[in-house]
């Protein structure tokens, strides 16, 4: 089972956690990434958010989570795998992602979430604009 | 043809989709380097980026063909 | 933030899981180990499990959680650590422990719920009694 | 001196607790004999038992002294 979407509002992990529920797991794994207050630049230099921003191209970030969805539940033998992304305003302390997954195995599923990450990251075509606590903003662009 | 721009390249070309013109074969480097020469405030930025065809990220030789694919340039993403 | 728990009653995530809010973390991530229909046993067999029972030295494992979740946040960095272990019947489909954990950065956080569960299940002084579809049962000493 | 049982053991013994004596000094490991010479129906499982003082795990040459330290014994735990 895959479950991907984009969505604009809070992301509520309780409104998700069943749907990697699943007879035959019996290991469910969660990565929730919030928008944090500090970040702390290659220069050492502490900077403070004040909100982020997503934006999209919803299309192709779609079926870019679907493919590396698919390519999870092969690699890790995964029962099912959500991915929600926020996109537009998310404050601090809020989830801009949710990742879950379920496996017969922990050791599975514990894999399966950086590694799911570190490919959101790299390849599926969502970006972030910060604004800090001086009102300036800044496309992400690592 | 028609590219879709996104996040620090679309704040700096002002505009969400710009219009190139290359002679055929128009490779996606091709493609890059002419929006890159229309967008000079976002060139590096724009050097560092890639093309997708239809929703999959092509390779710099990958050549485009003239007829509705839809072409897009994905700057370094950050999501998560 | 550290939270130790033993429960009688069903372990919900969505109860739990503002517990590691934090304004200064990036990521949360959760473990859910949930009873689990198939086992494979080492000689091939597959035994169907009806129901699972939980016992525990209760003070010793507090103790010995508590412990091992203060070293999950020193070797780990995390900001804060909730662990809650369900005793006594859980049935199919239901958690019989919840890992929770937050750090200024995915990695620890990855890092951690694997190290802690590790832990768990080689020193937490908690036992599982299964009991099979043919009504026999067993306590499981790995 | 009494040590509390659990699980597979406990189950084994037919009660929470044992009543063992041995001459002092009694280490971890002559406590543990004690109680699988009583319980030689889980005698292997009790081989594989660590003995806790105290809510810690504490090795087979570690002497236990007389007093109101709790005594447990630990079979392979399957938490989680």
């Amino acid at each position: 089972m895959i479950l991907i979407r984009l969505v604009q509002s809070p992301i509520e992990l309780s409104d998700w956690s069943s749907t990697i529920d699943d007879p035959d797991t019996g290991a469910h794994a969660w990565f929730a990434g919030v928008t944090r207050r500090k970040t702390t630049t290659e220069g050492g230099r502490v900077r403070i958010t004040k909100t982020l921003h997503y934006q999209a191209h919803e299309s192709m970030a779609l079926g870019q989570l679907q493919q590396l969805a698919e390519q999870a539940m092969r690699t890790y033998s995964l029962a099912a795998v959500v991915i929600v992304h926020r996109l537009g305003e998310v404050p601090l302390g809020q989830a801009s992602v949710l990742v879950g997954c379920s496996s017969a195995h922990r050791r599975d599923a514990f894999s399966a979430l950086p590694w799911i990450m570190d490919r959101l990251k790299a390849d599926v075509p969502i970006w972030k604009r910060e604004t800090f606590a001086d009102d300036s903003t800044e496309w992400i662009h690592p | 043809m028609q590219i879709l721009l996104f996040a620090g390249v679309r704040d700096a070309a002002g505009c969400d989709v710009i219009e190139v013109t290359v002679d055929p074969p128009a490779t996606a480097a091709m493609l890059i380097d002419a929006v890159a020469a229309q967008v000079p405030a976002a060139a590096q930025l724009i050097g560092v980026s890639r093309l997708a065809v239809d929703g999959q990220y092509v390779a710099g030789d990958h050549v485009v063909e003239r007829g509705d694919a839809e072409l897009a340039l994905i700057p370094p993403v950050s999501g998560g």
